[in-house]
């Protein structure tokens, strides 16, 4: 925890953006430095009361003294986040929470990401770095729309095997990505999965993953007040010694096993 | 050098920045982003008797200007307190105050007797708007007879001295306060959370999970404000001001109105540097202004 | 073609969507930018029986999100009122409300009694948050019995249908709401403003020349329906939710929470339109929803 | 009143900026077409809660469909408007109050405009149109630097002649405009005086008004809630046939004659 750094200066020195899809590379050495897969930053999307807290984005790759994010507009804090141009500086908080782990024999065995719409953030990272251990993971990527896997290219440019599917059929595999996934089960026996995206999507992977023995890491999603553990706003259902939890998934997660993970309806 | 401390007779605190209970955690969560000796002092999230589970997430909601939590209170509970984390704060030089809630009166003093015994503790903070489950989930602080009762037993038993902690949702704060004094309260802090509520249109649910939160940052500023100006008129104890402070100019209109110290809370979270930002700005304001000692603002509002 | 109208029982309104108290002017401020026909109904500035100077500037401030005002309630009085404004509504096809105001309780009855000979008003609105000069300046609003007694006396001599507005400044918002519908309110609205204050850090001085002023926007919309949620649990009269209403979204979140009308205040000033693009922007959401009634969303809050 | 109009959409065609100073051009043809020297227009500063209102600014010059508004950064919502840029939209509402009033002799009399800082901005439209009837104002411009007098070679270009002043002595008279225009009194006799700055400034130009017999007008200032006398915020005392009153000086003003303005210190 003590590795957390605010960099109030990360330069923006990149943006790209496909339709609502942004990516923007941004130089903050040491956040670069200690930031692992499945890890995130909190960003300061306005200096105004208004909108006030910060919004937690997962840490998309790194390279040297650089770290990318990749986000989807979908509210007033992205809306204002998209608007900034290279050049300008962002206010950051990171690296946050505990990444992904995988096992040593990752090398030699079948590994699969499964990313839904914005939810293929944290994977690329992930693929980088299994790459960089010599694995070669088997990458799931599904959106809506064709509009909704912009990032495809990125992950083939690495030379990474990639299966798309699209809701409508506009590209890749007509149907959910877990479907698509499901069905190229007859050819892989991955020996682990990890997956972000839409709850529903992930509870679908949680189930096959349970039903065949295939251990599987999840990165949750909440609303969160602070995303360094003061605020107890995160807290998911987790499975502890004591039975069940609220933990708080900033500090804990955001990326949980299947074994952990409480699948339930939203507590009402 | 200015001197930026402030004398609150049982307390000399070193400046007026406290950090607001709830919002920095057990003070550590902080410690990667400012060095906690030059706080004036920080309140820890809120201590029940027993451990608690809190409520179900979704447990925060953004609005404009301002937060809506229900976290409910989750927490280790006292005896963890002061096994895992007291020993890690006792380092620090600055004034730790416990956050004192109870589900019931005797809860209350329960949790103070068993603090009395720990070193590292400065003050006690007793948050008065914890629901009331005997009482069919009524907070002491909204009428004055539970505010003085609660008040008068913790006193009775506390070994140190006790900040009462004011609800706002309340006719009149002054009278509240008026009672906390009487029951022996020897500082009062205001204001708790705003009650609240948020919407979620397309499922037509309450967005948090406990339907109802207390609403704070800067949207409650001015009501906070006009709160602490309403009590300082009447008491002779000291006031801390709390609500929606994010800079110093914030803190400074809560000091010129007659507050002794203020409590960042909701600003922490969106910059885990704010109260030292705070102190620093508000010894250039004193610079500035050829201010020498940071006693000679408070209370100089010219009405 | 979805049915946006509200049956209050006494009175139909084309669509819940009121324009509040002292944000519209007399109405036709807002003719140059929307047609008043368009509107479930407005209330117009708060009337007094006499001419009132009003406090002197500065009369606003602005907020985090929010307004804090001190007008004063400066008006024309009730005569006035009747010869010069009155005769230009009478050609609008729309609830014309007339928010009450009264240093004592025989004003509110006063304004009351001179406006039922006066053709063109639909509805009385009794703004029961006016600080009554005899009671020392607090406001029967913040009382249960002084709440009964004004809307008593005005029931006893309106000729025409009554809404109590009512002071979120309380610990207990559906005691009051009771005690106005116990006296034979017809309706309840709320909130009026909530209690702030502002200072000015290089002079010291409170921003408002007044010192205390209310607070209205989006800032407050939390709190306002919060009250809200609470009030329509207990009461068989309607209730019109106000407080921070800027977008659809915000109307909506008061409908579902039970509020048959709402009025939008401080947008009013932002955005001279933003009643009639609610109006739209509500047909929208039914149109998407399927929704055929805007009734059939009343009160539907999924707990 | 009801030539007011809500222009959502005045498009953003120049920009120009010294230091803190800015002149945005934009094009809106109705309140272009209406627009009076003195009127003011209603600005949305942002879309969000915050901040909440709309800011006044003069209008300061028109030109076939297009008016200028010529301001300075000193707060958040003038900082917002400064990051706009040309192409942009901005949401305004205008022409409001009633502005300056000269007498048919004008063409043949001293006419002087005074304005201090940024209050020269409604100024340069007066002396457009007093141009425009043939009159020749005399200009008095004073700000606290030389950078707070940005606007000199615009007044110089279109043939005015012009005196400035600056507090630091960094250009022209050194010292207030207003001892200035004292200073140049002895070789001038104006017939009217028209004047927007600090109130100080405006005061001490209403005790030379007054002492000479000279008419004046002064355009004022106050927070202002709507802008189009809905909120009674924006109030002044202003004599009136029954004594004193609080008026809304964005309906009878912001422009008022010396013998309505009720000087005085601000109300408290
Ligand atoms: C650990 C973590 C990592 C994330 N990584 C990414 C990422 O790499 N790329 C990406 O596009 N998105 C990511 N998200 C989701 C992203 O944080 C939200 O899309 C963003 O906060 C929305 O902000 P807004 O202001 O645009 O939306 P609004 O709806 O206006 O936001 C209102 C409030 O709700 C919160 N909120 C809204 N949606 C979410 C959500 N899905 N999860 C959590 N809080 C939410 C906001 O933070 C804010 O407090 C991540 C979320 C978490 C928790
Ligand atoms: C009729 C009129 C015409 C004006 N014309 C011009 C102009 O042409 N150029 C120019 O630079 N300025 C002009 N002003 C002043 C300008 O409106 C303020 O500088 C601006 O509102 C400041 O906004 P802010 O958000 O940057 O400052 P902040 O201080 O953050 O504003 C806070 C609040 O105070 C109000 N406020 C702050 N300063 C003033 C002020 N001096 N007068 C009125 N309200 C204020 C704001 O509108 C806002 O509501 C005019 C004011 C009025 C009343
Ligand atoms: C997430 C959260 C948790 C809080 N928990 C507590 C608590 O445990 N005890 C308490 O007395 N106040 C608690 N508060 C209230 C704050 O201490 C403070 O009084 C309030 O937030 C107003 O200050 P602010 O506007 O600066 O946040 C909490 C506030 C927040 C936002
Ligand atoms: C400038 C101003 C003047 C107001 N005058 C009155 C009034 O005369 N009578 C009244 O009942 N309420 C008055 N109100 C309160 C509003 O009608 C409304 O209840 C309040 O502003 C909350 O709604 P909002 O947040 O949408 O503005 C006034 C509010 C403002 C901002
Ligand atoms: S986001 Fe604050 S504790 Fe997790
Ligand atoms: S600014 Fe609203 S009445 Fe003048």
């Amino acid at each position: 925890m003590f590795d957390i750094l605010k960099d109030p200066h990360a330069l923006i020195t990149h943006k790209e953006h496909w339709k609502d899809y942004y990516l923007f590379t941004l130089e903050s050495p040491i956040i670069a430095s200690r930031a692992q897969p499945g890890q995130f930053i909190m960003v300061r999307v306005s200096s105004l009361p208004y909108p006030l807290l910060r919004r937690p984005f997962s840490i998309h790759s790194v390279g040297g003294k650089k770290i990318e994010i990749f986000f989807q507009k979908s509210g007033v804090g992205t809306s204002l986040l998209s608007n900034k141009i290279t050049g300008d500086f962002m206010d950051i908080i990171g690296p946050l929470g505990k990444g992904f782990s995988w096992s040593q024999h990752s090398k030699t065995q079948d590994i699969v990401l499964i990313g839904g719409g914005r939810g293929i953030a944290p994977l690329y990272f992930l693929a980088q770095k299994l790459h960089s251990v010599g694995a070669a993971p088997k990458i799931f990527y599904g959106g809506n729309t064709k509009d909704d896997i912009p990032l495809k290219e990125k992950f083939e440019q690495k030379g990474f095997e990639i299966y798309c599917s699209t809701d409508d059929g506009s590209f890749g595999f007509r149907g959910l990505i877990t479907d698509c996934f499901k069905d190229q089960l007859k050819n892989l026996t991955p020996k682990q999965i990890f997956a972000c995206g839409p709850e529903p999507m992930m509870k679908a992977i949680y189930q096959v993953a349970v039903r065949k023995g295939i251990p599987a890491e999840f990165s949750l999603e909440s609303v969160m007040g602070c995303g360094f553990g003061a605020c107890w706003g995160c807290v998911k259902k987790i499975k502890t010694k004591e039975g069940t939890e609220w933990i708080k998934i900033c500090e804990e997660g955001p990326v949980f096993s299947s074994f952990e993970i409480v699948w339930e309806e939203q507590e009402k | 050098m200015i001197d930026l401390s402030v004398d609150f007779g049982f307390i000399k605190l070193k400046n007026p920045v406290l950090a607001a209970s709830g919002t920095f955690g057990y003070g550590i969560e902080f410690s990667p982003f400012i060095d906690l000796n030059k706080l004036g002092g920080f309140v820890v999230k809120g201590l029940y008797y027993s451990p608690r589970p809190g409520n179900p997430p979704q447990r925060l909601v953004e609005t404009p200007s301002g937060l809506i939590n229900a976290i409910g209170l989750q927490g280790i509970g006292v005896k963890k307190f002061a096994e895992d984390i007291l020993p890690q704060l006792r380092k620090y030089q600055t004034a730790i105050i416990v956050n004192v809630c109870g589900e019931t009166e005797e809860e209350y003093a329960k949790v103070v007797d068993f603090l009395n015994k720990e070193d590292g503790v400065s003050l006690y903070e007793i948050n008065i708007s914890c629901p009331n489950v005997k009482k069919g989930g009524l907070c002491p602080a909204q009428n004055p007879e539970s505010t003085y009762s609660v008040v008068h037993l913790v006193k009775e038993v506390s070994a140190r001295p006790v900040i009462t902690k004011l609800s706002p949702n309340v006719t009149d704060i002054v009278e509240i306060a008026l009672s906390a004094q009487e029951a022996g309260s020897d500082a009062i802090s205001l204001v708790n959370t705003f009650l609240a509520m948020a919407i979620d249109v397309e499922t037509r649910r309450p967005k948090l999970a406990n339907t109802l939160g207390g609403l704070s940052g800067p949207a409650i500023k001015p009501l906070a404000l006009r709160m602490v100006y309403q009590v300082v008129k009447h008491l002779n104890i000291p006031v801390i001001g709390i609500g929606g402070i994010m800079t110093d100019q914030d803190a400074l209109e809560f000091l010129i109105a007659g507050a002794r110290a203020v409590q960042v809370g909701t600003a922490n979270f969106v910059d885990p540097e704010a109260t030292l930002k705070i102190i620093q700005d508000i010894q250039r304001y004193c610079e500035l202004n050829k201010i020498n000692r940071i006693e000679d603002i408070i209370g100089t509002l010219n009405e």
